[in-house]
């Protein structure tokens, strides 16, 4: 309440973040817009990794010395608050390496059900079957489901996405099917900042008995999410997108579904009794976590989550908008800047993408870099709907809870430089959003 | 990216007014390449005369989806290579890769036979925008080979 | 050469170490003798992952900014440098998780072979094909191969544990055919602390055409070790084991192999080409990191290899020597004490298990823990070799380079302790290697 | 682990003379059962009279591999619940779980209804090892179900 009334001081978060206080180049000062890429740590999260460390560092679950006990119970902590963070029970969280690999648990999960009994019915993929994904996926959450489908000859469909960066929803009932065994799509567009609504999908992926899984990477850092309030199956999300420590990401499953869904990589503290001739395994979440894992950076991924509810995630998302409000007018005014995308903040995150007329985007970027303004240029891992969109790469200025209305000018200035050097005012060949056709 | 004003000016020259650009018939061979980086292509047709190392290029034209890096450096490309044999070609490849994988910025300036070449040294401080600049390169080598 | 002529002196090594100098319980010095487990970490090793973090945290491979490009550069340097240490060629460092997630890349790079066209037929393997392991496996390198066998209707086979301790390699001929795609095997035993003879495998292997895959999770960390001299095909090992932090892990592969092989996780940085239908992938190493990779970790990782580079491998192997014949020595003048394993340091490293008759491991443990001594009690991940050896578990004291002489009295001392609490002099039903029947 | 000495002693003493052990007949139910952390397990019979939460347990027999802590636990188990109805088990169970698992060392003593299962008070700082004391009691659930 009181964290709701107050706005957010982004000087004062500032001061928390080591980073930001260095210069680049020639002593320019940084202006990272590059969160939606990978964010930023405060000494919260680096001095709760570096105690740990210091203090309590041991293999967990797998010790009896003092140590051990509390490695594991510092492990378990972070589990259970990151649960509290997101909604849900402790050991409906997996730790993974990053998202990435948390879809792909599922994928591979999916593909194992073949061999795994009649408990995995519900994972089982048969030829013909669907998996529904939509075209402004992130790679992470396209190629897996491809690579499922190869593996059992499954069909991959998808829901298209409008001219102004849209899901398009129209056609819902004729892409999820009764023949869809899962839809998996982005909650927050990487490249657009589109919302996408999870109502709507969530209701018909239940009509037809279908999975849903929600790729979270770009909404937990930036909102308050609860995964059982929006009914999905699964989500994934990244550590090192939400202030935490890179190498730790989460799955969350529901309860009863990770209960019965075979294991995906396998070996040591995920095994029940092991002979050499076979093996069962471990109940949740352990059975989906081999080996020893990420615990320093599950504990520093528990310290972002302390550092995030304390600042509180509404302050985080309202000062977002009032960036991105800012960010969304000054370049919509530009001659030539096109953004990609919503070009208002209802229903959209902080990922502001455009393309210069003329002006390739690592031009662009070039020259925001000799500034010290560090964007993302690319397409962003999400290549299908950069060529939906007709443009073979974009620019990317992403913001966060560090970032002031006074990291927006510099942006623009650089843009307009660029227009200056590489820009369609200069004599040379035709050019046409980023593309040069030199013949 | 930072570029010494210098090397910026012949960057932009290149980059404004290509040399060589567009595809040419007839051509002996024809090698499309992504910058897996970026995702930007590059089509480069070769017209040579005779075979292996001895072969004497003799047109290199191309269509090129990339930045400013890139562009320039297949024309600086087209303007070193033309009416040099392939063998030369490829240790022009050769010197070039290496200088700018080197990654010694006090190394001074490049050898002059390396012609707007030089104008590159700046990129060696920078892997992503190497590959733009050798991007032209690698598809000459396959081309030819 | 100056390296080898001095001897280690640990007080100095554990001045680096800030958690060596807690206490434990009520007070007591702590003796850490878990470092089979996990390894403590230097603080050249923290203030390595702080600095990055501070200076140049960033996405790698993804961005053209500055910090990205810093970033990118670390984490390359990282590879380069772990590379040299174990003698290979960067391109063929793959990071992962830990060395679990390494075995089970390379064995569903080997499932998806089946879908994956004529290019990968090297890795392909068919029902009535074999997949070879030991029986003195860590479960990291036993299930996913169990798993691929179920998978794929391939056939697991298994080299025998002699009574001392030794890899049985007398029928090394017959288990080893020309049916084996694959030869899985520790290079030193978690356990035992056995070092398995690499040339007669490799040897035979080579003979029948299959591949090897080395664990090296125990030998990397404590001896200098080139895979190219060793003449495997993959190896893996965890950084967490050689003073590195937790969350990453080593794949070595061979270059031609690397080439050809499917990929395992795929998602973002392992492409080449993306469609909505098909994908293309990049080439080795990057095909087989998806996903932001965990680069403060590499960083870290590099570090400790220039730190154990620092004190010198042959060192730390002579000094390891050192404590183990002193604790074999020890160890075996109690009464009631049975060592698993080799009872010399020849072909041996620093593991060293052992029963106390007629006490429980766990109840060792719990006497060793009230004084501090950190040791590990279970099956070690390594169940079926407890049982080929007839005990359910045993204690396990692993030695590293920052423990003394000094750390051994206290584990004798313990084990006396524990005897006279729970011994079989007590009072009480007939009790054996650990095992109560209470009939 | 740490426990107290007058702890130390109840265990050691069911420890060293485990009441009602053994695996006896007639019997209504067998449970065999793993503690996943150590692979040590649990062989436990029941025998009971009538059905659901009104069964009598007449009798529960053991066979255990395992540490202290578990054979001393499924001593003092068959101790507390022989001659109880299943109901009063399940509520022993759940009380004893909860009280291992609240982590509150200053909590004080254990209600006296719970005999000698106090003495594993101080097993409830060690995660590893709670798993341990409730190995039986997770059998006995299974058994009497
Ligand atoms: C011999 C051996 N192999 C594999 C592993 C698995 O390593 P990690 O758990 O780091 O993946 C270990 C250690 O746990 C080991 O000792
Ligand atoms: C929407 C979305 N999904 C998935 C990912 C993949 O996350 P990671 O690379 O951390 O696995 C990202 C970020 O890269 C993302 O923005
Ligand atoms: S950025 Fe694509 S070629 Fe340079
Ligand atoms: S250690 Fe196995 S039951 Fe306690």
């Amino acid at each position: 309440m009181s964290a709701m009334a107050r706005t957010l001081d982004p000087r004062q978060i500032r001061a928390d973040f080591p980073i930001l206080h260095r210069t680049v180049g020639g002593g320019e000062r940084l202006v990272y817009l590059d969160s939606g890429a990978t964010s930023q740590k405060p000494v919260q999260v680096l001095d709760a990794e570096r105690t740990f460390a210091e203090t309590s560092n041991a293999a967990v679950h797998r010790g009896a010395h003092q140590l051990a006990e509390e490695a594991t119970e510092a492990y378990e902590q972070a589990r259970g608050q990151i649960a509290a963070f997101i909604g849900v029970h402790p050991a409906e969280v997996v730790f993974t390496k990053n998202a990435t690999e948390g879809i792909n648990l599922v994928a591979y999960a999916m593909s194992n059900a073949a061999t795994s009994g009649d408990a995995a019915a519900r994972f089982r993929l048969d030829p013909g079957d669907e998996i529904v994904v939509t075209e402004m996926e992130h790679h992470a959450n396209l190629v897996p489901w491809q690579e499922l489908c190869r593996r059992t000859g499954a069909t991959l469909r998808w829901l298209g996405v409008t001219d102004e960066g849209r899901l398009d929803l129209s056609r819902l009932d004729e892409v999820i099917t009764p023949r869809t065994r899962l839809v998996a799509f982005a909650h927050q567009s990487n490249v657009l900042g589109t919302i996408n609504p999870v109502p709507p999908i969530v209701a018909r992926a239940a009509e037809v008995g279908a999975l849903t899984l929600l790729d979270a990477c770009q909404s937990v850092p930036h909102a308050e999410v609860d995964f059982h309030a929006h009914g999905v199956d699964f989500a994934v999300f990244s550590g090192h997108k939400m202030l935490g420590p890179s190498g730790v990401g989460v799955l969350y499953g529901r309860r009863e579904l990770l209960e019965v869904m075979p294991p995906f990589l396998t070996g040591g503290s995920m095994i029940e009794v092991v002979t050499m001739t076979e093996s069962t395994f471990a109940a949740p979440p352990q059975r989906f976590e081999a080996g020893v894992p990420m615990v320093s950076q599950a504990v520093g991924l528990a310290a972002a989550v302390r550092y995030l509810t304390s600042v509180g995630m509404e302050r985080i998302t309202a000062h977002e908008r009032l960036l991105t409000e800012a960010a969304l007018g000054t370049l919509s005014a530009i001659d030539g800047v096109r953004i990609l995308g919503p070009t208002t903040t209802a229903d959209r995150g902080s990922a502001v993408s455009f393309v210069v007329d003329g002006v390739h985007p690592h031009d662009v970027s070039q020259v925001l870099d000799a500034h010290g303004v560090a964007v993302r240029v690319g397409h962003h891992c999400a290549w299908p709907l950069h060529r939906r969109l007709g443009v073979p790469a974009s620019v990317r200025a992403s913001f966060y809870l560090y970032n002031e209305l006074a990291d927006i000018e510099p942006l623009a200035a650089g843009i307009l430089e660029a227009q200056a050097l590489f820009g369609a005012t200069a004599p040379g060949p035709e050019r046409s959003g980023g593309t040069v056709a030199c013949a | 990216m930072r570029l010494t004003a210098e090397h910026q000016e012949i960057i932009l020259a290149h980059y404004r007014a290509p040399h060589h650009s567009g595809l040419r018939e007839p051509y002996d061979a024809e090698v499309q390449r992504f910058n897996p980086t970026c995702g930007d292509e590059l089509t480069l047709r070769v017209r040579r005369k005779g075979e292996g190392e001895q072969a004497a290029i003799e047109d290199v034209s191309y269509q090129v989806q990339g930045c400013s890096i890139s562009q320039a450096s297949v024309s600086v490309m087209a303007d070193l290579v033309i009416g040099r044999t392939a063998r030369e070609a490829e240790e022009l490849h050769t010197e070039i890769a290496a200088l700018l994988r080197e990654r010694a910025p006090e190394s001074g300036a490049w050898p002059s036979h390396l012609g707007d070449a030089a104008a590159f040294r700046d990129v060696s401080h920078h892997p992503a925008r190497i590959k733009c600049a050798l991007l032209c390169w690698a598809a000459l080598r396959q081309a030819l080979s």
